[in-house]
């Protein structure tokens, strides 16, 4: 509004003050379910008001706060900041069982880390499938070892401490041997009559000694 | 009778009318007045609703009541305190339309203040964890070490000659074999460093040369108990 | 738990600075239409926050702008301020005119609650159709609260946090007029003294006492 304007009769309806002109704007912006363009901003106003002016205070005062004032085209709206965007979405969390491949998985690699995908096989007597891996890794419980120093070099796969702090272990060492596991009727087999050497006897032993670096003992 | 929101509205309105505060009224004057009213409108020949009349019934009650000197055998409340009620009654209908109307006064949501016209609705993101227990991971790993236990039992076949394996080594042979000849030299290379391996072997032959002999090709002989036995074709 | 530890998980889930809870209260204030709960603020915002602190903070800010900070009950909203309505006239929504009826009910219920169907007919001298109720329940203004400890257990009717909003109350408290209507004993179920003695008893006793859970006091 120029000062000759203002000289005008129209200063009976003398526009209200810039600072006022900005609370009404912010209340138009807050309450209108689009956004407003200028000419609207006017037509709503106000005779005499500067809705460019208003709108750059406004935009102003909303610098750095939870919700910005932008422009939307040729109109203005007000929008929540991006780096905020996250508490726009409530995550439901879904808890599920992990699934019966994925435990065996995972309890092949806590017994006998570091151990090669290869070895989890012969193991299980199945395959193992990528996504059981993959579901593993996401969830942080193993992770990658040292390569094997075998023909292919295979990778190898340890548990984590997520996963030691999940399954409220110090070490892979607590985990219960398969002694234990008779012990508390978890294993019910008896041993096979033709008397094999029962695999587990030395297997337990050595189970983790070659514990790799990236898990030092708590 | 459309106006009235039943007979305490309408002794409200009537009670109006005596321009005194509602503490001070004259309850007996106001049975009067309602009484009166209900009579013109029964000249009127308006029905009243059952309420209306129940009303008139009370207050004509009261009315007598308050007019006779208080009969001191009976028992209940004193026509005083019936009155003092009444207008209690309706003091608080009007306390109650005053507060109403306040309340309808006040600044009032989508009228005078406005919510965010645009809401930004929450998203809903379903995320799923998976969760398993120390006691899963003990039964998992039992249940694989106690499917090793019941694996059927399979021989190891490294250490093993078949008979078949015999016999299709020795047939070829036994044409050659003119002169008597130990059993044990037509064993196969490198099955008689390991002692097991060499049992195998020698069973398998030994059981070949008893099926080839069986079919007329060769003859055995065993010179004495547990000493060597020796083959040699048929004449 | 040494000193140590102690220190660990609280710097692992530190809360953000004040500045910043305030920004996000902001944010999730902004995008809501409803009031929020501090404890809904507080499931969304990141652990550890104080809502309360961040509102009051908030509360300030907003004071004199065209938008206001208010409270409803134990939850919070922004509000384009009130006299700016007349800018507002696009926004404005036609509600249905309520009756005499349901406005001398819903006055009843707001000024008695809990209040139950007969002490309403006992007020008005006249039986509060079911219409009315109906209506007021379908505005989500008032709502079923406890039964009544009495012969019969009839329910009784509360207003609701929407009432609170609608009518730009804090708490039922607030209510005009509350005090001297109190103070004046209208506010007092007296029994009729020739009919039979009325079941209410201490109905006012626990007028906002017994806030049903989704009210709790903030």
């Amino acid at each position: 509004m120029s000062d000759d304007d203002a000289q005008t009769p129209e200063s009976l309806f003398q526009a209200p003050p810039l600072a006022e002109q900005e609370r009404m704007v912010e209340a138009i912006l807050f309450a209108s379910a689009a956004p407003v363009t200028v000419a609207d901003l006017h037509a709503r106003l106000p005779h005499g008001c500067d809705a460019p002016a208003a709108l750059s205070h406004l935009a102003k005062r909303y610098e750095g706060r939870g919700v910005r004032l932008i422009r939307v085209g040729d109109a203005w709206a007000f929008r929540t900041a991006s780096d905020l965007a996250f508490l726009m979405t409530r995550e439901t969390v879904e808890t599920r069982k992990l699934s019966r491949a994925a435990i065996e998985t995972l309890a092949i690699i806590a017994y006998h880390q570091p151990v090669t995908r290869a070895e989890i096989e012969e193991i299980r007597g199945v395959s193992v499938s990528k996504g059981t891996v993959e579901q593993l890794l996401e969830l942080d419980w193993i992770k990658l070892g040292k390569r094997k120093q075998t023909p292919g070099r295979p990778v190898t796969f340890v548990v984590t401490r997520a996963f030691l702090d999940h399954f409220g272990l110090e070490t892979p060492r607590d985990l219960p041997g398969l002694k234990e596991l008779r012990a508390a009727g978890l294993l019910e087999s008896t041993p096979s009559p033709d008397a094999l050497p029962e695999p587990e006897g030395d297997a337990q032993d050595d189970l983790f000694v070659p514990s790799p670096p990236e898990e030092p003992p708590v | 009778m459309d106006g009235f929101e039943g007979p305490l509205d309408l002794l409200l309105t009537l009670a109006r009318t005596q321009k005194v505060d509602l503490r001070a009224i004259s309850v007996l004057a106001l049975a009067r007045q309602y009484l009166a009213f209900v009579e013109k409108a029964r000249e009127l020949r308006i029905e009243l609703a059952a309420d209306y009349l129940v009303m008139a019934a009370w207050l004509a009650f009261l009315k007598s009541r308050l007019l006779l000197p208080p009969d001191p055998e009976e028992e209940g409340p004193s026509a005083e305190d019936l009155a003092a009620h009444l207008a209690f009654q309706l003091e608080r209908l009007e306390a109650m339309r005053k507060a109403a109307a306040r309340l309808m006064a006040r600044d009032q949501l989508g009228r005078d203040v406005f919510a965010r016209g645009e809401p930004q609705g929450v998203e809903r993101a379903r995320r799923v964890t998976y969760t398993a227990t120390l006691l899963d991971l003990m039964q998992g790993y039992a249940r694989l070490r106690t499917r090793d236990d019941f694996r059927p039992f399979v021989m190891d076949r490294d250490g093993v000659f078949t008979m078949e394996e015999a016999l299709e080594r020795m047939r070829p042979l036994i044409g050659a074999v003119v002169e008597w000849t130990d059993i044990l030299s037509f064993l196969p290379q490198g099955w008689n460093a390991d002692a097991a391996r060499c049992r195998s072997a020698t069973a398998a032959t030994f059981a070949a040369t008893l099926e080839l002999a069986k079919g007329g090709g060769l003859d055995l002989r065993q010179t004495d108990t547990f000493g060597p036995i020796h083959i040699r074709r048929r004449p």
